[in-house]
């Protein structure tokens, strides 16, 4: 399993914070693997702000596999105003 | 010394030098704990981001911020070594609290000290500014409505 | 609160946001009295000056500094008023030390108050090196072999 | 009488912190007053950092007059390093 977070407004657009991913022993590039998963959440926007595989921050060529953690991220916004 | 130590994730002086956590702050302790790392301390500079009376015509009664728990603290460590490396600075140090906020509150403090106070402004200032394009936390408004995400601001 | 009200030239509020004193001061009261004072605080700055490590070879035990008084507190008054009209901030607090102070001795505090933090970096570090024109303070250095007038550093 | 004040390092080269000057009733410019004074303190610079008369910053054309208080005043070193 892939273990799938959106955070901030894509969980709100997604209706989803956390979901899981079926890849058996496939290896996708992470363009493909956001391709599939826009499929299922038709509300995720075509780019992200930032995506992070198991925390690192990645690239549409990372690849992803069983047991990864994806983060996808919409524009940060800590700190005050 | 009452010093209110949270979780953090490297054990020593440098994980509480770099801290997300939900109580507030003191911000003397945060300072003297800067100040007394060297004798060479002449300037620290401390900026302190609080949470302002919210609306702008919109019935928001707190803020809540969530982070990427794991990847926000190696993203505040990160940002910590490269504000230590761009600028000729003795040592910086920043806690940024999440969970809910009401306004007064105090969210976050970056404080940095230096021998000559230029480095000690610019490092400080550049690091509130980094931390907004480089930290995975985000904010959202608390309405009697409902909860809304916050678009950044600069 | 154990405010430690000293001597000041005007009564009220607007005369403890600029003072020179001997005693020792507390950051987070000065921080916490600028920032409660409007609910529009969004950032506040603050530029701590200590005493270093003095010595560039010299035998320095300790530094002394002179205000001419009646003068030094209208000029910080002047030199308050004036941050407050050239920057967008709330509120701005001076406090200045003298007379003898050791190394790791905190000297100096400016803390400035807005709701955007641009305003308060800029008005703290206008005023930190504008009082060192304005501010009619002298520093002397006490050696073993006796004091020394220091030249003003920029 | 006018006082008058020396400050910093003008105190160690004057070898004095505050002294008076007699006027009687007499008024001159704050030039004259001054070249006056270096009679006297031939170790104070010809041009200070700051005069002020009765606290408030004064110039050369400055009227000084009986019960004045002068201060003579070299560049401030307020402020830490």
């Amino acid at each position: 399993m892939v273990k799938v977070l959106f955070f901030g407004i894509l969980s709100s657009k997604t209706g989803c914070k956390e979901t899981e991913v079926e890849l058996g022993s496939r290896e996708v590039e992470l363009s493909v693997f956001m391709g599939d998963l826009r499929e299922r959440f038709k509300d995720l926007p075509k780019a992200a702000y930032m995506i992070a595989v198991n925390k690192e921050q990645a690239t549409l060529k990372t690849i992803v596999r069983d047991n990864d953690e994806v983060a996808i991220m919409p524009p940060f916004s800590g700190g005050s105003r | 010394m009452n010093e209110k130590v949270t979780p953090f994730s490297k054990g020593g002086l440098e994980g509480i030098k770099v801290r997300i956590q939900a109580e507030d702050f003191s911000m003397e302790e945060e300072v003297e704990r800067l100040r007394a790392s060297s004798k060479k301390v002449g300037a620290v500079v401390a900026f302190l981001g609080a949470a302002r009376d919210f609306s702008e015509g919109k019935n928001v009664k707190a803020i809540e911020f969530e982070e990427y728990k794991g990847m926000a603290l190696k993203a505040l460590e990160e940002l910590r070594n490269d504000t230590m490396k761009r600028f000729d600075v003795l040592d910086v140090s920043i806690v940024h609290r999440i969970n809910r906020m009401e306004p007064g509150d105090r969210i976050v403090l970056i404080v940095a000290a230096s021998m000559h106070r230029k480095a000690a402004f610019e490092a400080c200032e550049w690091c509130i500014d980094r931390l907004k394009e480089t930290v995975p936390i985000w904010k959202k408004e608390i309405t009697p409505e409902g909860d809304s995400w916050v678009a950044p601001h600069p």
